[in-house]
């Protein structure tokens, strides 16, 4: 079994900050990419994550009538937390927060939560748009979850463990992206989904006005925000010892590996918005039912006889 | 250490049981019953159980959410916005209660439960991955026609529109008659 | 127990960091209690209030989902020990996901993934 | 004017009234060069523009608007496009005064006592809110019969719930057998992609559109003369794109807008946004996303994923070929209209409709073509 040290209680104390740094770099990438599209000079879109936050921390928060203000923030607020709790089991070269025997189903755990924060984000505010776009994230969230489920089994297979450090070591030589595609796209679509970004952004779409986000301002609207980038920079650091060989690499060290890679996917989690149409939910359910599922059980069949003929 | 983590989850666990029947709310008795689970995960955890501690908090959030939709849904009253009532039939179920409570709580205290002999395995995911897959071999093989038999009886007797009413009598419509089309075709 | 640790020390931190963000948007905003609005219907008072009997349109997908889901309570631990224990492994859970997927195939034959 | 000096990242909302269209396409215009957003609800805005002057209930319907912006927030209302970059900077200027700030702030407490006092002050209220509904109504034209029904909801309100506000009630049973509470949304001003001076009332089963009625219908304004039209046109296209969710391919259509009505000569837009029709034509995913999976045989109902598609795209192509040969005018053809909305949403999700109507292009309508 692979060797990681857990990192002490002082370390998890600044896992959010850290999470926080990865998740700005995603968003300055995203608003750098909407930037460019509105014709603005390259690298304008940087800054921007700052100054959005600095409108955002001086505006004024707004309730609506009869709103359900307890859920509405456990949704706002548990946004940014989940995200961390997501980060916590992923090892950062040799060390790691928690090091989990199931740090794998851990993830999952958590990305299930978001089934409830988004949905909560929905009904919380008592407004039409938001409630819609509630119940449609849900939709979404039976489409993908399943093969997300068998996407995040195949390296645990492949691995014989459900310790995320365990997939990182056991992907010595050959990369688990380049023999488990199918695991590794489906673990990227379903990001995206559960971030609610991009073409599975069903939760906060124009076409409900900003979804949950339709009556959410000031820090609120911040935390949603940042939790939404917190969550896909969570995803991107889980991608690196799943599919990813984790700190592998020549030169740099471990830990600054594990960082690139991530960056790396963050990008390309941040830039797949707007690029490609929205996925709607009525359209995308039989694709995760009778595509998604049955190509990800495929490829756990394949990790399972690979795995197997490792063993003996 | 893990005593007091027990506690506290323990109260938490309890009291968001009783925030269920206390609230005008079906998404805030579904979401506290959620809280309430959630915290029997964390006793689990707090019990080494990592593999059982985990999969309740899983499961349960994504049962809840769902349940959540049913309640709203189906319960035949505004989910949120009028007084309600939680409990149905209260006197018989008060009993039913307090018999069971009193019963378990007695066998809790009086039977003369045996210490530990042995130490538990060092990895409990694996030897419960070895009993599936070996001694209780039985319990999967029956549990997949059961599942089986849920999905095909509940969409049965859930399910609003069946084959014969996208394809026809004679199932010989080309194209199913779908109020809003699917992404696979047929 | 000693390695969940770290979760309550980061669940705390986190917890932290979000009150932190509320203080800060207290401390520089130009009022500290929101202001209570109507919901957005474009300039119109609301018909009714949007809490209300909603019916979500994919429900016979629930069904289906949650009878399947309940088979990764299964698929974790085999993952763990699919290598160890060799093709009698693969074959029975597949065998059982066989079963499972067809009940999907059936659920799609019926339109259980459509909007109804 | 101090360029470097202004706030970068405002959020502003557009509200429309019928003759302000052009000044919502320079008010847009001067947003994209401030390096500014535009916001998809009051919540999201800082700066609410008011394009052209509304009337009777779409004024009272601004007001409302602007109550529900959080603060800071300044508004501006635009008569003429020569004035839109000094007033939108005049009103980032406004962001900042603390005195003004505090009384916008004040007013906004005092709208909010009074707007949801209907708990104690039931009748009141609900007075208040009907008062207000009608005079919507009084504008729009409708059919009567559609009116009683709605008094009837209205007349609900005295046994209502929270703040005046009725309750949802139970629908007939719904195509599905269940029987579960029908709701309404008013959909027009402030929303993205919403053409000006629509207003439409819609029942909801859920989100499946069951009933539509049109609160009120705008008048023509586009202009035929050719650039304008052709940038009306990408503006429209744009909406749709934006609708659909492919925001990159929307910014393109914008920014092929604003250089036509920059008077950019059109023989270099032209080929940018033929490139974009023909980057929409041969997107698959576009495609699956609004059509589905299958293709369409010549005998199939004309389904509404299907027609949005081909007016998105034909909206594109007609832009360009005004752009390139202005003397053969618009050859744009709407393929349905106003008038087949109910058949082709009712049974649909709200988003169908929502892209529905912005593949009308209802601000690009001449007074010829109704």
């Amino acid at each position: 079994m692979s060797e990681v040290t857990e990192a002490g209680p002082l370390w998890a104390a600044l896992a959010p900050v850290a999470l926080l740094a990865l998740a700005t770099v995603g968003a300055a990438v995203a608003h750098t990419q909407a930037a460019r599209a509105r014709g603005e000079a390259a690298l304008s879109g940087v800054g921007l994550p700052f100054v959005e936050s600095a409108r955002l921390l001086r505006q004024r928060r707004r309730v609506t009538v009869a709103a359900d203000r307890v859920l509405w923030q456990v949704a706002i607020g548990g946004l940014p937390v989940v995200a961390v709790l997501m980060a916590v089991v992923v090892p950062v070269g040799p060390v790691v927060l928690v090091d989990s025997p199931v740090g794998v189903v851990w993830f999952n755990a958590m990305d299930v939560m978001l089934w409830a924060l988004w949905w909560l984000a929905g009904w919380g505010p008592n407004s039409a748009h938001s409630l819609m776009a509630g119940h449609r994230f849900l939709g979404l969230a039976l489409a993908y979850e399943l093969p997300l489920m068998f996407a995040l089994t195949s390296p645990a297979i492949a691995a014989h463990s459900l310790r995320v450090a365990d997939l990182a070591a056991a992907q010595q030589g050959l990369w688990f992206a380049v023999w488990m595609p199918v695991a590794f796209l489906v673990f990227l679509g379903a990001a995206v989904a559960f971030a609610s970004w991009g073409p599975f952004a069903v939760a906060a779409h124009a076409d409900l006005a900003g979804g949950v986000l339709a009556e959410t301002s000031g820090v609120d609207r911040w935390l949603v925000l940042v939790g939404r980038h917190l969550v896909l920079a969570a995803a991107a650091l889980m991608a690196v010892p799943l599919f990813l060989g984790g700190g592998a690499g020549p030169l740099l060290g471990p830990v600054a590996w594990t960082v690139v890679k991530a960056v790396v996917v963050l990008a390309g989690l941040e830039l797949v918005a707007g690029r490609v149409p929205l996925v709607r939910p009525e359209r995308f359910a039989e694709v995760g039912w009778m595509v998604l599922l049955p190509a990800t059980v495929l490829q756990m069949l394949v990790a399972a006889v690979v795995a197997l003929g490792g063993a003996s | 250490m893990t005593e007091v983590v027990f506690w506290v989850a323990a109260v938490v666990s309890v009291a968001a049981g009783v925030a269920v029947f206390r609230t005008d709310s079906m998404a805030r008795a579904t979401y506290a019953l959620a809280a309430s689970f959630v915290a029997v995960g964390v006793i689990l955890l707090a019990f080494d159980l990592d593999y059982l501690g985990v999969i309740v908090i899983l499961m349960m959030i994504m049962e809840m959410a769902i349940m959540a939709l049913f309640m709203i849904m189906l319960m035949g009253m505004n989910p949120a916005l009028m007084p309600m009532s939680m409990v149905h039939s209260k006197r018989t179920a008060t009993a039913i209660a307090v018999v069971v409570f009193l019963g378990l709580a007695t066998a809790a205290l009086a039977i003369p439960w045996p210490g530990r002999s042995g130490a538990p395995a060092a990895d409990l995911t694996r030897s419960l991955g070895e009993a599936v897959m070996g001694s209780k071999m039985l319990v999967m093989l029956t549990i997949s026609p059961v599942l089986f038999a849920t999905i095909v009886g509940t969409l049965v007797l859930g399910h609003p529109r069946d084959r014969y009413q996208r394809y026809g009598d004679d199932l010989d419509r080309a194209r199913p008659d779908d109020p809003i089309e699917g992404g696979v075709g047929r | 127990m000693t390695g969940w640790m770290g979760i309550a020390v980061a669940l705390a931190a986190a917890l932290a960091l979000v009150c932190l963000a509320r203080f800060v948007a207290r401390a520089r905003g130009p009022r500290r209690d929101p202001v209570t609005v109507l919901p957005f219907q474009s300039g119109h008072a609301p018909v009714e209030h949007a809490m209300s009997r909603y019916h979500a349109r994919w429900y016979p997908l629930t069904l289906l989902f949650l009878a399947f889901d309940v088979e990764m309570l299964f698929m974790y631990p085999w993952a763990v020990v699919v290598a160890a224990i060799g093709t009698a492994a693969i074959v029975e859970m597949f065998a059982f996901l066989g079963v499972l997927l067809a009940g999907v195939v059936w659920a799609w034959r019926e339109g259980v993934m459509r909007w109804v | 004017m101090g360029v470097t000096r202004i706030r970068r990242g405002v959020h502003v909302l557009t509200s429309t009234a019928a003759d302000g269209v052009l000044v919502r396409l320079a008010a847009e215009r001067a947003v994209r060069t401030l390096g500014w957003v535009l916001a998809w609800s009051p919540a999201d805005a800082d700066v609410l523009v008011v394009c052209g002057t509304p009337e009777g209930a779409e004024a009272d319907a601004v007001e409302r608007v602007w109550q529900q912006l959080p603060g800071p927030r300044a508004r501006v209302r635009l008569d003429d496009p020569q004035d839109v970059s000094d007033a939108l900077v005049a009103a980032a200027a406004a962001l900042e005064d603390r005195a003004a700030q505090e009384g916008l702030a004040h007013d906004a407490d005092m709208v909010a006592q009074m707007s949801t006092q209907g708990g104690e002050d039931m009748d009141h209220a609900g007075m208040d809110h009907e008062d207000m509904d009608h005079g919507d109504m009084d504008h729009s034209g409708m059919n009567h019969d559609q009116m009683d029904h709605s008094h009837m909801d209205h007349g609900g309100m005295s046994t209502g719930g929270p703040a005046g506000i009725p309750l949802a009630e139970g629908a007939s049973k719904d195509r599905d057998d269940l029987e579960m509470d029908a709701w309404h949304v008013v959909l027009g001003q402030g929303l993205p992609g919403w053409p000006a001076g629509l207003v439409l009332r819609v029942e909801l089963h859920g989100d499946v559109v069951t009933d539509l009625l049109v609160l009120a219908e705008p008048t023509p304004h586009g202009r035929r003369d050719t650039p304008v039209q052709a940038a009306l046109l990408l503006d429209a296209a744009a909406s749709v794109l934006d609708l659909a969710g492919w925001s990159l391919a929307a910014s393109a259509s914008r920014r092929a807008r604003d250089d036509v009505m920059e008077g950019r000569d059109p023989a270099e837009v032209a080929p940018r946004v033929e490139r974009l029709a023909r980057r929409m034509r041969r997107s698959v995913l576009l495609r699956w996303s609004l059509e589905g999976p299958r293709r369409r045989t010549t005998g199939d109902a004309p389904s509404a994923g299907h027609l949005v598609r081909s007016r998105a795209i034909g909206l594109l192509e007609a832009a360009g070929s005004m752009l390139t040969a202005p003397e053969r005018g618009a050859p744009a053809q709407r393929p349905y209209d106003l008038d087949d909305l109910p058949a082709l949403a009712v049974g649909q999700e709200l988003a169908t409709l929502r892209l529905l109507v912005a593949g009308l292009a209802l601000d690009a309508r001449v007074a010829a073509d109704v």
